[in-house]
């Protein structure tokens, strides 16, 4: 077992027991914190793949944003008076067997699969690579989803102050 | 005890992915919803970004990881607006109760 | 010959007129009434034209080119059905003898009956418009001789007629609507049956050389025409032509209507108004007699030789019959409907006599019992109108008030007992004398005889008890007949009188064709008979 | 006069009177003169009738012209060969006295008319009919075919039911026309069924070719009893018009009409025609059919003649000794008498208008009463009436001198040479009794009404003698009532013009073996031909039979009139014999006379209301069981209909409901899945993916 084992072994209980934790704690706060061990461990694994570069952005994108954001919506939904920032949950049983189900046959899936694997070489460092990629190769997709951030954003403003009218 | 590769990630993925599901099927409240769907999201990047790796596919996986975090991000900031009106018309995020689907 | 299609215009001419008036507005019923009025009025100067046309000569029946008049037009052709080979319907008119007195006795009525309409004045647009497709529906039974096309005619008239009964009628219009349009459906269902049966029997060669199954009468009496293996093929030992006769003359003895079918009559024409009662009485029951001579005795002559005594028979009871069920009515027009039940008896007894003085009495019959009856109603809608009743013992001496009146019904009515120097007279007595010569018919002419007294004493009765003794004091106030009523009498009694002295005129129209139906029924049995089957 | 002259003129003389009935018909209202015009025209026809006569009976006489054109064409008929319906015309002796007679009778009718029925609310319609009628007669007089003679016949039959029922707004008439109309209808059907005999064997209706046939051999459907039941049949119609028993009933009533009228009909026309039927066709009565001629005739006559003798309605008397006449007549042709039963149709022609027309000045004198028992003493009132009244009397009961008693002598004789011959010794014996009874009841009309005291003074002084225009008849007629115009010796007609030159008696076609042996001549077929163009008579052993009959029975008559006549006046004029014990003693026979046999009633019970109830049960029988059956069916159908519609609605459509429902049930069921919750859609989606996984197993 090489220390690249271990390191992946303890990224991959850290996200997945706080994933764990994540949907099955009762408290939203408690969530939210959990989920951003979550996302740390995917931020490691990403490392462990060679995806610096995303792993970076996975950290301030969805660490340093998504998180803060929920953060928001958690607190503005739930009146800070109000401690009871529990929440309850339903469909527990079929969603239990549901998903329990769901992940034995993916899992049995994915093991099955013959998968063509032949790892390549990445350099060093993403970075340079991913840039050049996103303005030659990804330059449309790139564009449309700086498009679609913009939409969004506007989007997400006005949604959100619609009730001034 | 087998060496690390990718179907080590994938399992990872796998249940990561369950853990979503099952988050965004069982919370009744809409941001803890939101959360699960951050897991699938994650549970996706991290195949796509290990795909990138053992499958010799240059960096179109992590650009495409990249895509997603994007998109993520896009979706969090709309999610978050609409639970906010959610909020403001039911007096409440939680999901099963917001059901005028039905009529 | 004429240079225009006449037949297809006499025919198609009041349906012209219903476009007409369906595109009018509905408020404009005076003019809807004149539309109507132009086209029965065209219609009886085409069969005008048609008569100043016609080949006394030429006998028809069985001989296309005898035919006078003939239009043929493939109408429907389906080629490649498999083992049906080629479904073709001819658009085939023409007249001969036994059609024309129909086609002149059907314009006459239909324009008769038109002015006879002109105090309709519930929805007379829709009144005219069935009216005038009535008129087309029975005109183009008695010019078709496409049996399909016969028999597309044959239910185009019964739905009008179902209309025209079921809104305008009387009280009980309903009952008595249905009752005839069920009662005739169920006779043109046998028809149906027997017309198809006919159809996969014979076959007919057309213009490739090919031999098609046909609808063509022409064609079906001509017995070569059968394969042996037809159902109704005289060849095919096991057929099934005794049934088919059976059925087909049900479905025409309804119409007549014969003995025990007659019951939808009385009640047809106490509830219709009285123009759609002269057209029932004057020309709707002659399209079954018309049928059972145009259509069962050349198609089947053996049969209907084996037959006569019965139709005799029947011809009998209906005479008998009806006038002693006459007798006993209480309701004028009821009366008149039985009336029609006796002397529409004539006519089967004329036919069953197979010979040439019985049938020309009987189409003769068929024309005057059309233009007699038709008056009949027409002087009981004249005396209901004013007085709204029919019942025979609510009036009495109405000579004295309504004269003239008085002189057209007892025109009418001394025509229906058969008067000599009338034209019912020529006409009973053709039957009478062409019955009477036929040996194994003669005991029932004589019987039928007594049709003659019965009938005398339910109409010199009625005459007494409508017309004689004291002026019912609430009848002081009716009025005799006025200009419109003089209009419609005139033309019929003058005909009534004018055939009466001159049958000639009518019956040098059919005398030649009758006797090449005798003469074709008659060598048809015995051929049948000849070939063993 | 050229012969086609003759049947121009003759057809001329038929048309006037119905140019006179179509122009009163039409424009009778706007010119009611009219009348007058009418009455012009038929005296027209008179004088031409005259001189049709006229040169009939001095240039044709014996022969028979005749003109024919084809009315109805059948064309080439199979199984018959060419056939048409001929009509047409024949003027011979008979048939020209025929037109004078009936000309005569109808032209004095109108002329007296005229005065009659003034002031009545149709007068100008009554003479349209009188023409009408008179056009009738006439046709009948002219035919020389069956066809013709049963149109007119029947048209005759029209004009009587016209004219009985004149005066419509009295039940009675109207009911005697109607009644008229259909005694005479029964006759006729027999009378047609015996044409169609004749027609369906010879294929014509004319006269002369079916004679000539007969006398070749050829005999309906080749047997004599064809021929003898044709000429029954044929007889039957005379029946009916000449009021023979057991039709004789319409008559009396028939005097429900204007007296003229009925001087019209029992005179002239009507009555007349069944007699001159018997005439035209006597040449094919076989001996079976003459015998049933004969007995018919010898019945009515005695049957009339007992009713007669105790009406007592005046025109009641006259109806009935009319009918009693005419039974003598059809006797007459039933013994073979064919001569006298024409020469007595003619004498009775004139005396019996003259009577009616006497009883209808009387009636009119006396402001519409009938009834004897009232009159009375009119003879100073009306002497002009009552002296043409008392001839005719004279004539009819067989008074030497006058006609009757020619005509009646001859067929008496007749009867009584039958008798001989033959054996049925019961005709002449009813016949002379018959010429009493006629003696005392025209001689006991004529005292009640005529002689005595007036029984009813108001009436009687209201009575006056009538104008010239009704007398003027009265006395042309009477005088045609006396012998000379008839023949120069008063007590036998035999070598007189009428029956020397005139008329004579034709052979017989009928084959030997079906006739009476003295009907035959004796001559073959051939020279009865010829026997018969040459005016020879019939037959010699029958005229023998005649001869030797006719002194015996000329004094048989003489003494049973005179009989007749003086019970009368012993009866009526001296009152000897207490008339009401009589009465009282003979009352079941008085009562029997009186009520006229009961005959009417009979029918009535029988016939009539059998009739009306068969009609009633019919109708019953029509309305509820046929017209039962269709409704019935058309219930079973509507039931069956019901039934099925029930099996559609609770078993078909119960399925089908059924698994509408079942299918909701389960919608119901699923339903509750479709919570609007968006995570449970998502459980679902999870397992369907799961579903969908393990379905596919893409690994």
């Amino acid at each position: 077992m090489s220390i690249y084992d271990v390191i992946f072994y303890l990224f991959a209980i850290l996200t997945i027991g706080s994933g764990y934790l994540v949907v099955t704690s009762k408290n939203i706060v408690h969530s939210a914190f959990y989920l951003l061990f979550t996302l740390f461990g995917v931020a490691g694994l990403y490392v462990l793949l060679a995806a610096d570069f995303i792993a970076i952005v996975q950290l301030m994108v969805y660490v340093g944003g998504i998180l803060i954001l929920l953060l928001f919506g958690v607190m503005l939904t739930n009146k800070v008076t109000d401690v009871k920032i529990r929440t309850g949950t339903i469909h527990i049983i079929p969603a239990v067997i549901g998903t329990g189900l769901l992940m034995g046959v993916i899992v049995s899936m994915m093991l099955r699969t013959n998968w063509k694997s032949e790892p390549g070489e990445l350099p060093f460092t993403t970075t340079y690579g991913l840039g050049r990629i996103l303005l030659t190769d990804y330059v449309l997709v790139f564009e449309l989803l700086a498009m679609l951030l913009l939409i969004a954003l506007i989007g997400a403003a006005s949604i959100a102050r619609r009730d001034n009218e | 005890m087998i060496e690390v590769g990718l179907n080590h990630y994938l399992v990872v993925s796998s249940i990561l992915f369950s853990l979503g599901v099952y988050g965004v099927v069982t919370r009744k409240n809409a941001v803890m919803v939101l959360m699960g769907l951050e897991l699938i999201l994650n549970a996706a990047n991290i195949n796509f970004i290990a795909f990138a790796k053992y499958g010799n596919f240059g960096l179109g996986g992590q650009a495409m990881a990249l895509f997603v975090i994007i998109l993520a991000a896009a979706e969090a900031a709309i999610a978050l607006a609409i639970v906010l009106n959610l909020y403001k018309t039911f007096s409440n995020v939680n999901v099963d109760e917001i059901d005028k689907l039905k009529e | 010959m004429i240079g225009f299609p006449i037949l297809t215009l006499i025919t198609f001419l009041p349906i012209v007129g219903m476009i007409i008036i369906l595109a009018m507005p509905k408020d404009k019923s005076i003019w809807i009434k004149y539309t109507a009025l132009a086209a029965t009025g065209f219609q009886v100067m085409l069969a005008v034209i048609l008569l100043g046309n016609y080949d006394y000569s030429a006998g028809g029946i069985f001989q296309a080119e005898s035919f006078q008049f003939i239009e043929k037009f493939r109408w429907i052709e389906i080629t490649g059905l498999s083992w049906l080979g080629t479904l073709k319907v001819d658009y085939f008119l023409g007249i001969d003898g036994l059609s024309m007195p129909m086609v002149l006795l059907t314009a006459l009525i239909s324009f008769i009956a038109t002015i006879s309409s002109w105090n309709i004045n519930k929805s007379v647009k829709g009144y005219f418009a069935l009216f005038l497709l009535l008129d087309t529906g029975m005109m183009g039974v008695f010019v078709a001789l496409d049996l399909f096309l016969f028999y597309v005619f044959w239910e185009l008239m019964l739905l009008p007629m179902y209309f025209l009964i079921g809104i305008w009628g009387g009280p009980r219009k309903e009952y008595a609507a249905i009752k005839f349009f069920i009662y005739t459906l169920f006779g043109s269902i046998f028809i149906l049956i027997v017309m198809i049966g006919l159809y996969f029997s014979a076959t007919e060669v057309i213009a490739g050389g090919e031999r098609v199954f046909t609808f063509n009468m022409l064609a079906l009496m001509d017995q070569a025409n059968y394969s042996v293996d037809g159902i109704l093929s005289p060849f095919n030992p096991h057929n099934l032509r005794f049934i088919a006769y059976i059925a087909l003359f049900v479905g025409f003895a309804i119409k007549i209507p014969m003995f025990p079918f007659h019951t939808w009559l009385p009640d047809a024409h106490v509830e219709a108004p009285t123009p759609i009662s002269v057209i029932l009485a004057g020309v709707l029951l002659k399209m079954g007699t018309y049928g059972i001579l145009r259509i069962s005795y050349p198609i089947f002559p053996d049969i209907t030789r084996d037959l006569m005594w019965y139709i005799a028979l029947f011809g009998m009871i209906n005479i008998i019959y009806g006038a002693l069920v006459a007798l006993a009515q209480k309701d004028f027009k009821k009366l008149i409907a039985y009336s029609s039940v006796s002397h529409m008896g004539y006519v089967l007894l004329g036919m069953a006599s197979l010979s040439s003085t019985g049938i020309n009495g009987a189409i003769f019959q068929m024309f005057n019992h059309g233009t007699i009856t038709a008056m009949l109603f027409l002087i009981v809608g004249v005396l209901y109108d004013r007085s709204h009743t029919r019942g025979l013992n609510d009036f009495g001496g109405l000579a004295t008030q309504m004269p003239a009146y008085t002189g057209f019904v007892t025109v009418a009515f001394f025509a229906a007992l058969g008067l000599p120097s009338l034209s019912g007279f020529i006409s009973e007595a053709l039957v009478f004398v062409g019955a009477f010569g036929v040996e194994s018919i003669r005991v029932l002419t004589i019987i039928s005889m007594l049709g003659i007294l019965l009938g005398a004493a339910y109409i010199l009765w009625t005459l007494q008890r409508i017309f004689f003794g004291k002026l019912n004091e609430k009848w002081a106030q009716l009025t005799d007949i006025d200009a419109r009523e003089y209009i419609m009498f005139i033309p019929l009694t003058v005909i009534i009188i004018f055939l009466g002295i001159y049958p000639s005129a009518m019956l040098d129209i059919m005398s030649t064709s009758v006797n090449t139906l005798v003469e074709f029924v008659i060598n048809g049995a015995n051929n049948i008979s000849i070939s063993g089957l | 006069m050229s012969e086609i002259s003759i049947i121009n003129i003759s057809i001329i003389i038929l048309l006037l009177p119905l140019v006179s009935f179509v122009l009163l018909i039409f424009f009778g209202k706007k010119f009611p003169k009219l009348y007058l015009a009418a009455t012009g025209v038929v005296f027209v026809a008179l004088v031409l009738s005259i001189a049709v006569t006229f040169g009939m009976l001095t240039s044709y006489s014996g022969e028979t012209l005749s003109f024919s054109f084809t009315w109805i064409d059948f064309g080439n008929v199979p199984s018959i060969g060419f056939l048409s319906i001929e009509l047409g015309f024949e003027i011979n002796n008979v048939t020209a006295l025929m037109l004078f007679v009936v000309n005569l009778i109808s032209a004095l009718v109108h002329l007296y008319s005229i005065e009659y029925m003034r002031g009545d609310i149709r007068y100008t319609r009554y003479f349209a009919y009188l023409g009408i009628f008179t056009f009738s007669m006439l046709g009948i007089v002219i035919t020389n075919n069956l066809l013709m003679m049963y149109i007119f016949w029947e048209l005759v039959g029209l004009s009587s039911y016209l004219l009985i029922g004149f005066w419509f707004e009295k039940d009675s008439a109207s009911d005697a026309g109607k009644k008229a109309f259909l005694v005479n209808r029964v006759g006729d059907i027999g009378m047609w069924i015996g044409i169609l005999i004749l027609f369906t064997h010879y294929k014509t209706f004319t006269f002369s070719t079916i004679f000539e046939q007969i006398s070749l051999g050829n005999l309906p459907f080749d047997s004599a009893a064809a021929l003898t039941t044709a000429g029954i049949l044929i007889f039957l119609g005379a029946v009916g018009k000449s009021a023979q028993f057991p039709l004789h009933v319409w008559l009396p009533d028939a005097m429900e009409g204007p007296t003229p009228v009925s001087a019209l009909i029992h005179a002239a026309t009507m009555v007349a025609a069944g007699v001159y039927l018997l005439v035209k066709i006597f040449v094919i009565l076989t001996a079976d059919a003459m015998l049933v001629i004969a007995v018919v005739g010898g019945v009515t006559a005695f049957v009339a003649a007992t009713i007669a003798l105790t009406q007592n309605d005046i025109k009641k008397v006259l109806a009935y000794s009319t009918v009693s006449q005419l039974g003598y007549m059809v006797l007459a042709v039933g013994v073979g008498a064919y001569a006298f039963a024409f020469f007595h149709l003619v004498t009775h022609a004139f005396f019996k208008a003259c009577l009616f027309l006497g009883s209808g000045s009387v009636i009119h004198a006396m402001h519409h009463e009938q009834d004897i028992r009232y009159m009375g003493g009119l003879r100073k009132k009306m002497p002009l009436t009552y002296y043409t009244f008392l001839i005719s009397t004279l004539a009819i009961s067989g008074v030497p001198l006058f006609s009757g008693f020619l005509s009646k002598d001859g067929i008496l004789a007749g009867t009584l040479a039958f008798g001989s011959l033959t054996g049925h010794w019961l005709l002449p014996i009813i016949g002379f009794t018959v010429a009493a009874m006629t003696a005392f009841y025209m001689f006991r009309l004529v005292i009640i009404t005529f002689h005595g005291e007036p029984r009813n003074k108001e009436k009687y002084d209201h009575a006056h003698e009538s104008k010239w225009v009704m007398t003027a008849p009265l006395a042309v007629l009477s005088l045609l009532s006396i012998f000379i115009f008839y023949t120069p010796n008063p007590i036998s007609a035999d070598a007189g013009w009428f029956l020397n030159k005139w008329i004579s008696t034709p052979q017989t076609v009928v084959p030997a073996e079906a006739s009476f042996d003295f009907m035959q001549s004796g001559m073959n077929k051939h020279e009865t031909g010829l026997a018969q163009e040459s005016g020879i008579v019939h037959s010699v052993q029958y005229t023998e039979a005649m001869h030797h009959a006719h002194y015996p029975a000329m004094f048989l008559s003489l003494i049973l009139a005179g009989l007749g006549i003086l019970i009368a006046f012993i009866f009526y004029q001296w009152k000897k014999v207490d008339l009401e014990k009589l009465t009282e003693k003979l009352n079941s026979l008085y009562k029997f006379s009186l009520n006229k046999w009961y005959i009417d009633e009979f029918y009535h019970a029988t016939f009539i209301s059998g009739t009306i109830r068969s009609a009633d049960a019919l109708s019953w029988f029509d309305y509820y069981i046929i017209d039962g059956i269709v409704n019935a069916s058309a219930s079973i159908t509507r039931f069956v209909s019901r039934l099925s519609g029930w099996f559609d609605t609770f078993i078909v459509d119960g399925l089908v409901n059924f698994s509408a429902l079942f299918s909701g049930f389960i919608g119901l069921s699923f339903r509750r899945l479709q919570t609007g919750k968006v995570q449970t859609y998502i459980v679902f989606v999870v397992f369907a993916v799961l579903v969908l996984l393990l379905f596919f197993r893409p690994f």
